[in-house]
């Protein structure tokens, strides 16, 4: 197994546990962890294959990398707000309560 | 001879290194550097903690501890083992894992800063590339370990502590990282070695330190603040104002634990100003020309010792800031100063040479700072406190 | 060319660091576990040569995204859901959801796995280089970022703001 | 695709020569009063000061470059090099195809800068007097100085594209202008309907320029020969036939005059412009009269190669015939209307339209020379006249009927004064500017190979023009004072700019005397002398006799009917005394608006009217006859389930119930369901992809 490809797994995996914690978690912060976690697995991927691929002077990946989390942070920042924000609507940040979101 | 004495500690390595075999050398040349830094810094510690108690003693009018060994300097290994032998209370409905780990947290990463510190010429653990940019990793990575002693101690005061102090770290670390950027506009590295290589020239026997500069010399000023705070020292002692939250995140800390943390912070003092020495003090440089016999890592060392004598001085000195007074102050006064200050950089950086950047800069720096400060006062943000009384 | 040793400790801190991110029932102890993971991932950046976004990995999501969650969490106390469960009652959905996406993807990785590149160059970065990249080549993306933080900024404080009270 | 965009440099072929030649910084011209406008859109409503201040600085410093501009194109003039330089970049791209935006510097742009500049700058500082007193203050300026920045963008674009983007910038802020007061509806009317009106000529200005890029595949004019007024491409043009046997050449050149004739008034589309008076007088002065109708004039002489192209019978082109023939009978027909108004603004207005027909005309009959010099000559004494006006009605305390008025000489001598000054040039007094620029139109006329009618219309024009313009002034100034009230001079500042108008609405003709035609010589780029001979040349003096006695004529008759006597104010006029089913007519303005009203308006109304017909009972009466089927349908039903299916259709109705529920449960507002949904989605687009794409 090259390490190109086992970094890949790795980051698969990582993701896959994000999507899972995003998807089966009820509290709304974990969700957001969950994202994170996903947001994080692709940077992986991004470095692994800056760090592999055919020209790294280019340093696309890692511009990529270093990029998405700056906008990750902001991600957190902003989802957190509506979190709290949520919460102070309806005490709670249990998804499973938070159903208002249909037409 | 003087530079052997300049190089002691490098060639007492490679002499100890030497009687192993060859391709464990590497590795036992990192071990035992890290072996000395964790060697040295707690005697520091014990130094820095009796000078603390007899300094803030006189200036409170009182003798300080004199009793332990003469004029008392042997009270930290008192302290020391009072530490070790105390028993160590653990609240019934704390977070035990947590609980446990926050003090080791802390020391950890505390330390973990000094590796990229120059602390004389050649001798810096790793000289890494992005060396600022990690010593700033790891002294944000500090925040975690107070909110997990907050968190996971159970307790209202702990709870509350952690979160001041988070609150402030954050905020000042933001104001470090400004001021700190400045001398990276103009040295362009991020590498501390460099850093102070930049600042080791003189003219007329007089360093090129970066503190000299109109930038400099805000970038120090702002720096040293935030770096109070970051170290929740006086007067930016929130978090633990024995008056309010009984001591803060560590109240539910005892003995050992709590002599860790007690380690932690005044190592993190440490790490901090030898920063802050090798931003803009030149680190391991002289201060005159005809100096530079004296070996480099005294001077850091003395700059170090310098640094704590000036935040004893300031503790025993200021009186204590408000919450929002504090976040005020840092987000209304020293943030927009500091971006101003990279202006001045800038400025500096493209000016060229000649006498005209020292005024455009200086006049800058100082017309924002009376300006700003007369802002301030009539918005009252920074201004006097008013007392309210009862009628 | 296999895989060093420390890669498999790194991963392994990552992953499990991950998974305990969503599954431990304390929310404070998911934070927790989610720095690890965080900081495994860090390490492995550094594994990759890639210094500059490692430690930009731990001064943001170490320094200041986990610090943010667990402040969120803490303002949104209370919320702890001792009594029921704290997956969702549908929560056999998302898992196979998530299991299906991870199939996907490792059958895709392995079927690419023969023509990945076997041996490559150690790229030599200094952090020079990058702050020339990103000045030059990358300076609109970079201003962009700019504005996106200030933006997500006070649109963050304006949203966890109370109506009357200051910022959060 | 951000990257590409960072790394691509922006590097218009700039003329040769250093980075700052007067050439390569032509654009800061109109940039600056749009960023003035730009800066005091920005400010509050009080900061009145500054907002002036930003419109007079930065049109000042547009001026002072105009002035640099000029003397750069006067320079290489007189020292016979080439006189025309340009500037061109490309915009986008499309594949191959580029949109190019670019600038000249040629004797024509030259003359129109220092204009429109010098002309703005003065009506500037002419309104920072007059609006004093006017709470909307910094929007007005804004305003101002991005019409101002517009026009100077018409000037100097060498793109017909940028000249449009330009030219539809002129047309919303003279909207904005026009709409000013937009509290008064008389005003916000006639700002919807310059700007319709306008908007129909500039269909057809767009018809055209599409049209001229579809045939050329260039938007430039000049372009070092691949530009679309330069002869290989007019080859091209005139070998492409169109409709009606016009060269494409023709038909682009008479769709391009259609916009010219919306913006400067021409007439079919003339009605807008007397309503556009209703906007603040400085407006009228720099829009209405010397700048934004001179867009159209100025727009043709740009094009004039295309209009000149393939000259036919008579060294005349089908377009420049049909020019030449809209505007004589524009000239004539406005000012017959003019003789009969009452608002001394509207009696200006109807004289503008009708000077915009001479040039038309001299355009059409004598070359870009002689109608741009009528149009500078009139864009002087006409702004004069409109600061004039203005300053009589600021003094009057805003009566603008000129009945009401009468005897201001005494109390206004240098409004009177300048005024006097303005109206002998309008009329073409010899001697002041007028003259040597209508002298010039008529005599091309008079040699025009086609026809001579409109010679003897331009000739019966410059009498009408004489005798109301007369009319007006011994109705403003002569005779015993008619205003309740004591009218008193404006203040200096609005005084000022009329002195220097004056002066040259006296003086600037002598720039293109028949003796020394340097004006024509300078457009053409052709050298020219001092030599009086000139006037012994066939038929000039005998002309120059005849349209002087025309204009004393007028004088004398509009004296003899309104100056020697003083009539009072709600008198009938002398003319409705003597032939009065004339005087209605042109007192209507031919019942041109009546017209529109009738016919166009009309016809739209028609056709709403008809839709809303149709919607009310056709479509409408279908929807009410479904409904009704489906109610009928419905009481069967309940009658059904009543009696006999009861049970069964509970029944059915608990399925629908549980499948809707079952739908409904997709869209159950949990944030996490939805996600799920996208993961399956993304799982499933993956798998395809891996399975069918995966091996390309």
């Amino acid at each position: 197994m090259t390490p190109l490809a086992a970094y890949l797994m790795v980051a698969a995996i990582l993701f896959a546990i994000g999507l899972a914690g995003a998807l089966t978690r009820r509290n709304a912060i974990l969700v957001l962890i969950g994202i994170e976690l996903m947001l994080n697995a692709a940077n992986l991927n991004l470095v692994a294959f800056w760090h592999y691929g055919p020209n790294p002077g280019a340093l696309t990946g890692m511009m990529f990398a270093i990029f998405s989390i700056a906008v990750a942070a902001a991600e957190a920042a902003v989802g957190l707000g509506l979190v709290i924000s949520i919460y102070r609507h309806t005490r709670t940040t249990d998804l499973d309560q938070i159903n208002r979101m249909k037409g | 001879m003087i530079e052997k004495l300049d190089q002691i500690f490098l060639l007492l390595r490679t002499w100890l290194v030497g009687f192993l075999p060859a391709r464990w050398q590497a590795a036992a040349g990192v071990v035992l550097g890290v072996v000395a830094i964790i060697g040295t810094y707690p005697a520091l510690f014990a130094l820095g903690t009796v000078m603390e108690r007899k300094g803030l003693g006189r200036m409170q009018n009182r003798l300080g501890p004199n009793r332990v060994g003469p004029f008392g300097i042997l009270q930290p290994v008192a302290d020391g083992i009072k530490a070790l032998v105390k028993e160590d209370v653990i609240p019934s409905r704390a977070d035990k894992a947590v609980h446990f780990l926050a003090p080791l947290l802390l020391v950890v990463v505390v330390f973990m800063g000094f590796a990229v510190l120059p602390m004389g010429r050649n001798m810096v653990l790793v000289d890494l590339d992005a060396g600022l940019l990690f010593f700033f990793a790891m002294g944000a990575s500090t925040e975690l370990s107070v909110f997990m002693a907050g968190w996971s101690s159970r307790n209202k005061y702990s709870l509350l502590g952690a979160m001041r102090a988070i609150a402030q770290m954050i905020s000042y670390e933001v104001v470090l990282l400004m001021s700190s950027l400045a001398v990276v506009m103009i040295s362009g590295t991020l590498s501390l070695p460099d850093i102070v290589d930049k600042q080791n020239r003189y003219t007329y026997g007089l360093p090129h330190w970066y503190a000299f500069t109109p930038w400099g010399f805000a970038g120090l000023v702002m720096f040293s603040i935030a770096a109070m705070a970051e170290t929740n020292r006086s007067p930016f002692d929130l978090p633990e104002g024995e008056s309010e939250l009984v001591a803060g995140y560590f109240t539910e800390y005892s003995g050992f634990k709590f002599a860790l943390f007690f380690l932690g912070e005044y190592v993190g003092m440490f790490s901090i100003a030898g920063l802050g020495a090798t931003l803009f003090l030149g680190g391991w440089t002289a201060p005159f020309e005809f100096l530079t016999w004296v070996p480099s890592w005294m001077w850091f060392f003395g700059k170090l010792m310098v640094a704590m004598c000036i935040f004893i001085w300031i503790r025993g000195t200021l009186p204590r800031l408000r919450q929002d007074q504090l976040m005020n102050f840092a987000w209304k006064f020293v943030l927009p100063m500091t971006l101003l200050n990279l202006l001045v950089a800038a400025l500096w950086r493209f000016l060229g040479h000649g006498w005209l950047r020292w005024v455009i800069c200086w006049v800058i720096v100082l017309g924002a700072y009376v300006l700003m400060a007369q802002i301030g006062m009539r918005k009252r943000n920074l201004g006097p406190r008013r007392y309210r009384y009862a009628e | 060319m296999t895989v060093s040793i420390p890669f498999y400790i790194l991963s392994a801190i990552t992953l499990l660091g991950g998974l305990a991110a969503v599954t431990l029932r304390n929310t404070v102890h998911c934070a927790l576990a989610l720095t690890a993971a965080f900081a495994g991932l860090a390490m492995l950046f550094l594994q990759l040569d890639a210094q500059f976004a490692g430690f930009a990995q731990i001064l943001i999501y170490i320094g200041a995204v986990a610090i943010l969650v667990v402040f969120a969490i803490l303002l949104t106390r209370n919320a702890e859901l001792e009594a029921t469960s704290v997956f969702s009652r549908t929560w056999i959905a998302g898992l196979a959801i998530a299991a299906a996406v991870f199939t996907v993807l490792g059958w895709a990785i392995m079927q690419t796995a023969s023509r990945l590149p076997e041996a490559w160059p150690t790229p030599q970065v200094t952090v020079r280089d990058i702050g020339n990249a990103l000045m030059s080549r990358y300076i609109l993306p970079l201003e962009i970022v700019a504005l996106l933080l200030t933006a997500a900024l006070i649109g963050a404080v304006i949203v966890a703001m109370h109506e009357k009270e200051g910022t959060k | 695709m951000l990257m590409q965009e960072a790394g691509a440099p922006f590097n218009p072929q700039f003329a040769d020569g250093p980075l700052f030649t007067i050439v390569n910084l032509l654009w800061l011209i109109p940039a600056l009063p749009m960023l003035a406008a730009g800066l005091s859109a920005l400010l509050k409503q009080p900061r009145r000061k500054l907002s002036s201040s930003l419109a007079v600085g930065s049109l000042s410093i547009s001026l002072l470059l105009s002035l640099i501009a000029f003397g750069h194109v006067l320079s290489a003039w007189s020292a016979g090099a080439p006189t025309r330089e340009v500037v061109n970049l490309t915009w986008l791209q499309f594949g191959s195809t580029n949109v190019d935006l670019g600038w000249v510097l040629d004797p024509l742009s030259a003359v129109m800068l220092v204009m429109v500049s010098f002309v703005g700058l003065l009506i500037f500082i002419y309104s920072t007097g007059y609006m004093e007193h006017d709470e909307n203050y910094t929007r007005f300026f804004c305003f101002l100085s991005l019409f101002a920045g517009a026009m100077l963008g018409v000037v100097i674009s060498n793109s017909i594209l940028l000249l449009f983007m330009c030219w539809e910038i002129v047309g919303l802020t003279s909207y904005l202008l026009i709409g000013f007061w937009y509290h008064k509806p008389s005003a916000a009317a006639a700002a919807k309907k310059a700007f319709v009106t306008t908007r129909v000529g500039d269909i057809f200005f767009l018809l055209g320029i599409v049209w001229l890029f579809a045939q050329t595949s260039t938007l430039l004019f000049y372009n070092s020969g691949a530009g679309s007024l330069e002869p290989n491409a007019l080859q091209r043009l005139l070998a492409q036939p169109a409709a009606l046997g016009l060269t494409a050449a023709g038909a682009i050149g008479l769709l391009i005059f259609a916009g010219a004739a919306g913006k400067s008034g021409q007439l079919p589309l003339h009605v807008w412009l007397p309503d556009a008076m209703e906007g603040p007088t400085p407006v009228s002065a720099l829009i209405h009269a010397a700048t934004m109708v001179a867009a159209g004039v100025y727009l043709i002489a740009r094009v004039y190669p295309l209009m000149q192209a393939g000259a036919l019978t008579g060294g005349s082109t089908a377009s420049l015939t049909v020019v030449t023939w809209v505007g004589a009978s524009t000239a004539l027909f406005a000012a017959l209307i003019a003789v009969a108004q009452d608002d001394i603004k509207r009696i200006l207005a109807y004289s503008t339209v009708s000077q915009l027909g001479y040039m038309m005309a001299g355009l059409g009959m004598g070359g870009v020379a002689v109608g741009m010099f009528h149009l500078i000559t009139h864009a002087f004494f006409k702004a004069l006249l409109f600061m004039g006006a203005g300053s009589v009605i600021h003094g009057c305390h805003e009566e603008q009927d000129i009945r009401n008025m009468g005897g201001l000489k005494s109390d206004m001598p240098w409004t009177f004064a300048t005024y006097a000054a303005g109206m002998l040039a309008l009329t073409g007094v010899p001697i002041f500017a007028g003259f040597w620029s209508k002298d010039g139109i008529l005599e091309a006329a008079s040699h025009w190979g086609v026809a001579k009618t409109p010679y003897y219309i331009l000739v019966l024009g410059a009498l009408l023009t004489a005798f109301y313009m007369t009319r007006q002034v011994s109705y403003v100034f002569f005779g015993n004072s008619r205003s309740q009230g004591h009218a008193q001079e404006s203040p200096r500042v609005m005084l000022a700019p009329l002195v220097i108008l004056a002066i040259f609405a006296v003086t600037l003709g002598f720039l293109g005397t028949p003796a020394w035609p340097w004006f024509q010589a300078f457009l053409n780029s052709t050298p020219t002398s001092v030599d009086f001979a000139r006037f012994g040349e066939a038929g000039l003096l005998p002309l120059m006799l005849t349209s002087s006695l025309v204009v004393l004529a007028g004088i004398g008759l509009g004296w003899w009917l309104y100056g020697s006597k003083s009539p009072a104010a709600n008198d009938p006029d002398a003319l409705e005394k003597s032939a009065k089913p004339a005087w209605i007519v042109l007192r209507n303005k031919f019942y041109i608006d009546e017209l529109y009203g009738a016919t166009l308006v009309a016809f739209f109304w028609f056709w709403a009217r008809v839709a809303d017909w149709l919607d009310r009972h056709i479509w409408g009466g279908i929807v009410a006859l479904v409904s009704a089927l489906f109610n009928a349908f419905a009481r069967f039903n309940r009658f059904l389930d009543a009696n006999w299916v009861d049970g069964g259709f509970d029944k059915g109705c608990e399925e629908l119930y549980s499948g809707g529920g079952l739908l409904a449960r997709v869209q159950n507002g949990r944030v996490q369901t939805y996600l799920r949904l996208l993961a399956l989605a993304v799982v499933v687009l993956a798998a395809i992809l891996l399975i069918w794409g995966g091996r390309a």
